[in-house]
């Protein structure tokens, strides 16, 4: 069998597929459904330093082979994922890898010293892409200097595995890759989701109580692919790549295209047992074209 | 425990242009179901349905194995899932959602306002294994709207309004007389219907003090708690309909009543 | 019933519905579908000063909702439209509206030199968005100051409508929108297509001969209202909407969210009739709400 | 004209697990339909297929008003249009593209690879009719990929070739001991099937002097004309297979032979 071993410094993913932010709980929604700890790493909900209600309802829009969302990051805070949730979940045989977000530097920075002082968490996921907050989030995302700040300041506190979640909002997304890489990321994460927008036209209004809220699913599928594989052109650094990872033949797409490892979003909620399809469906593959690794299939689309 | 189990069209029961009983069935046995509970069920064949969608379990036959669902046709999904060939496969995600409270209650009073009845009828055995009487109001806006008031029938006395008085009484739910009567000798409400009318029964409950629970019907995109899409405003803060919920105590609801 | 029509200064839709250039070639494909005549304007195939091969085949994906194209402007050039192929449908009773192409602002230039000299045609579109053109095409379109530079110099020469289409793959669609109007256009129109990618797993390629093409269809709508949304607050030009129209409900949808009118692109391949539901399906619900005229209904979304 | 039509499933012809026919049925008559044109069908009941699919007519009966396709199951689509129920509505564009040239033959040569012998029932009929000798030489990869054997014999001579020698003579279509003989009377060559076979096909064409027609099958977005994505390399430029096609002088075609 092929080996699925993904390593980006810290952090060891036992193979490629790991569950997106947000659309994974704290992997505890899950447990019901399938044996978590066969899965590559869970990168949990979005934290903040404080508690966050989130946006109103209604956060959620169906689209044409995707959804829109206006969750606006709720959660109970940093500290209570630190003492409540992730003694729950640490016992877990993957990587387990905070989702890091906040309105200001200073925000960021408080919520990675949190988690500094946490055993066993190797690596962070710094989302400076979030379109459904209304300070900070997506504005960090969407230029150069301020991914590039952001970045450098919470590589100075934290020195295990920093990925960088990207926002595909933007004219080129290579330029702030290379920003973020510059700034000392470890890898880079793409994409987050695309701003949209769902109107009821009987009603006349809008569906979301945010008016705007976050694409997902396959609808967005080759817009992400296609930064992933420009990305890949320009940094040095491992992708994780996603955006409407639906299935085995997805996510071999995105590695082919450059990413050393996947998120699958969306797709948890139509199939909860999706993950782990498509690990079997990567071996699968990697098997039938005589592959010894996972590794060896990433960014090698023939152009 | 949750399922994901593929199930097989069995039957169905028009009950209207627009309102049927879907019956699946599958091989394996049923899992505990109780009253409240859900299933997010995935609709094939179509290339307008991205996510699945939810509907209260109406009835589950332990021994046929097979689950009933109430729909009302107002979309893409709820249209296309009345159109299925016998035999085709539907896969469901269930049973999800909490219960409904039926302890300590001597007199129940079941109020479903339009498609809201879905959940009573598993609610309504239960009380009824429980020995607790139970009335039914059944609120819609014409006689063609009415349904399973014979089901209901069989567990206790069925009332009717209806917004035309093409059947039972004329008015909204709320302005039956079993409200207004001096005697009201329920001791809990349980409801589900349309927000503006569930807020209206709550309303009344708490004005004669009696304790009401309400079955909630947000949008989801999951159903499980994953994607906290589906949440209600409650005195702790926002709740996803689909794990807090989809019963709550009105109470504990931040309505504006 | 409704009056329909819209009036964008020498341009007279007689109806809110347009075709999108590159979907409907130059209305003859259709003839013997539907009265073209019915149609509020025809979008035709973009035009470049010189015959253009366009890009190797294969030029389609189809992805989930949508598909991605890369045709790369084939057409006979400018003169051959002019002398060959107007003169075959100018006697239509609906607005033909060029759409103009160049890969330096000579080119874009020259092009329209030679519709000036049309009569009959009322306007044009200039595409500064195409993403499958090695030069100019989208560069235009993803910088203000090039975006600005080229309306500008068009403005000089083109007295008629001036219709400016935009490139949704950029940060911010609202600085452009507002860049051009200051350059003199009198209508924007978007969404041009979105730069994706498919890749056939199997085989380890790229499935377009020029890897990325333009994202269309279904897929897009959730962005392209966004879009529309966002560019209605800061502009005062009409604007004309479109992406992943596939019935009269997102037609409407992209009226409330601003469009004075609308193009209807992709669809027209899945159902070349689609454009003659659209209109009926706008005075049925103009009717059913109790509009008198179609600009009622523009940009009246309740947020 | 070009028809946009509901048609509904009549029936299926099960060829083998991967290959089947299905016949389309409609209410009003049919339009006239030459050997080379085809349809742009609709898949009905999927998620996964969002543009139209282009399939050659393989037949078509006016008076039951009824069409019939050959397809073979290699993907999302032609596995769905393989599954309808009977009465299942199919929409169609058709009749699309251009035709066979079959003005001054004396001796059909048609050589049809692998699935590539949609078109040929038609023009099989048609050059019957114009009582023009016909051979057909059908290549396959093993015999169980040899379809429609019985129903062309109908119409003239039948070869075969397998490359694992299964049936008829071992090797690829252009290996068969016609194309070596000294005697090769035929003056009209019609190929369809995979690329590389009719470019071979073409080369021992254009070796012996003979015209030789190929039926292209390139990717499309629409089918008549208005995408400009379905091109293929011809003297002239690039040209669009639905409707400079999809049949072609071999000739004109711009093909590395
Ligand atoms: C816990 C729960 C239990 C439910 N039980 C039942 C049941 O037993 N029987 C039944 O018929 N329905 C039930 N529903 C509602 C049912 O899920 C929706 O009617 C269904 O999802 C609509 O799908 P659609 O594709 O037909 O509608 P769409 O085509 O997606 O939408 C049509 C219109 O309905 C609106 N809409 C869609 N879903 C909802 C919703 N959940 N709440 C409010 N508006 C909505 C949309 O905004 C749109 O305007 C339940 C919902 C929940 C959350
Ligand atoms: C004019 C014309 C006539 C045709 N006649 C017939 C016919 O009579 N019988 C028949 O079985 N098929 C015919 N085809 C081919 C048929 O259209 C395709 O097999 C079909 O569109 C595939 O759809 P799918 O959804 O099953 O494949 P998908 O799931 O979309 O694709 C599966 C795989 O097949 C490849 N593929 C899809 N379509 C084509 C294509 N047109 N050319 C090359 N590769 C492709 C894809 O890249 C992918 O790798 C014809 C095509 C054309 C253009
Ligand atoms: C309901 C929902 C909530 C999300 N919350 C977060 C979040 O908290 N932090 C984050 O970085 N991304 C969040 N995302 C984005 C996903 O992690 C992912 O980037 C995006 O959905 C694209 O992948 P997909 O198409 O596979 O879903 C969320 C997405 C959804 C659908
Ligand atoms: C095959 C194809 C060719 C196109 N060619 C052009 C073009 O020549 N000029 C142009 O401005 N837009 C072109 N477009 C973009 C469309 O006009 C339209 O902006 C886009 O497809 C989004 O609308 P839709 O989702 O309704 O298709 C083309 C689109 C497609 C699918
Ligand atoms: S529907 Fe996803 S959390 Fe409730
Ligand atoms: S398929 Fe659209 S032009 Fe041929």
């Amino acid at each position: 069998m092929a080996d699925l071993n993904i390593h980006i410094k810290d952090l060891h993913f036992k193979n490629p597929v790991t569950t997106a932010s947000g659309t994974f709980g704290f992997g505890e929604e899950f447990m019901e459904f399938m044996d978590l700890n066969l899965l590559g790493g869970i990168f949990v909900k979005g934290l903040t330093i404080k508690n966050r209600e989130g946006n109103e309802y209604p956060r959620m829009a169906e689209t044409p082979s995707g959804m829109l969302n206006a969750v606006g990051l709720q959660n109970k805070g940093v500290d209570y994922f630190v003492n409540s949730i992730y003694p729950r979940i640490k016992h877990l045989h993957t990587e387990i890898i905070p989702n890091v977000n906040g309105g200001t530097v200073e925000d960021y920075l408080m919520v990675t010293e949190k988690l500094n002082e946490t055993e066993g968490i190797n690596a962070i996921e710094l989302n400076i892409s979030c379109p459904n907050v209304k300070e900070g989030g997506m504005a960090f995302g969407v230029s150069c200097p301020s991914a590039v700040a952001v970045t450098e300041a919470i590589r100075k506190v934290w020195k295990k595995t920093l990925i960088v979640k990207l926002s595909p909002n933007v004219t080129d997304i290579t330029e702030i890759a290379k920003g973020v890489e510059g700034a000392g990321a470890d890898a880079v994460s793409l994409v987050n989701t695309f701003l949209g927008m769902a109107i009821d036209a009987e009603k006349r209004k809008p569906i979301l109580s945010t008016v705007t809220g976050g694409l997902s699913g396959p609808a967005i599928k080759p817009i992400a692919l296609r930064m992933v594989w420009q990305v890949y052109q320009v940094v040095k650094i491992p992708i994780i790549g996603m955006g409407g990872i639906m299935n085995a033949t997805d996510a071999i797409e995105f590695m082919l295209a450059g990413a050393s490892a996947i998120q699958v979003g969306t797709a948890n909620f139509i199939d909860p047992q999706v993950s782990l399809r498509i690990i079997d469906g990567i071996e699968k593959y990697l098997a039938g074209h005589h592959y010894k690794k996972a590794g060896d299939i990433v960014g090698q689309l023939m152009t | 425990m949750k399922q994901i189990r593929d199930f097989r069209v069995k039957a169905y029961d028009r009950l209207n242009e627009d309102n049927y009983i879907i019956e699946l069935g599958c091989d394996e046995e049923l899992p505990a179901i109780k009253a409240g509970n859900f299933a997010e069920i995935q609709v094939p064949q179509t290339a307008d349905v991205f996510l699945r969608r939810p509907f209260s379990i109406l009835d589950a036959d332990h021994k046929n194995r097979s689950l009933k669902f109430y729909v009302k046709a107002i979309g893409k999904g709820t249209r296309k899932l009345g159109e299925l060939a016998e035999g085709t496969k539907v896969n469901l995600i269930f049973p999800l959602g909490n219960s409904f409270n039926t302890d300590h209650i001597r007199h129940a009073l079941i109020a479903g306002g339009g498609s809201g009845i879905a959940p009573f009828i598993l609610l309504a055995k239960e009380l009824k294994e429980k020995k607790i009487k139970t009335i039914f109001l059944l609120g819609a806006r014409t006689r063609e709207d009415v349904f399973l008031a014979d089901e209901f029938a069989k567990y206790g006395e069925v009332l009717i309004t209806t917004e035309d008085g093409s059947l039972g009484d004329k008015g909204l739910i709320t302005q039956h007389s079993i409200f207004s009567k001096h005697d009201f000798p329920y001791d809990k409400i349980f409801t589900c219907g349309p927000d503006p009318m569930m807020k209206a029964v709550a309303r009344i409950a708490a004005k004669k003090g009696v304790n009401c629970e309400a079955s909630l019907e947000n949008m989801m995109a999951c159903g499980f708690g994953a994607c906290l899409c589906c949440v209600t405003e409650t005195l702790d803060g926002n709740k996803c309909v689909c794990t807090a919920g989809p019963v709550f105590d009105t109470k504990y609801l931040k309505w504006q009543i």
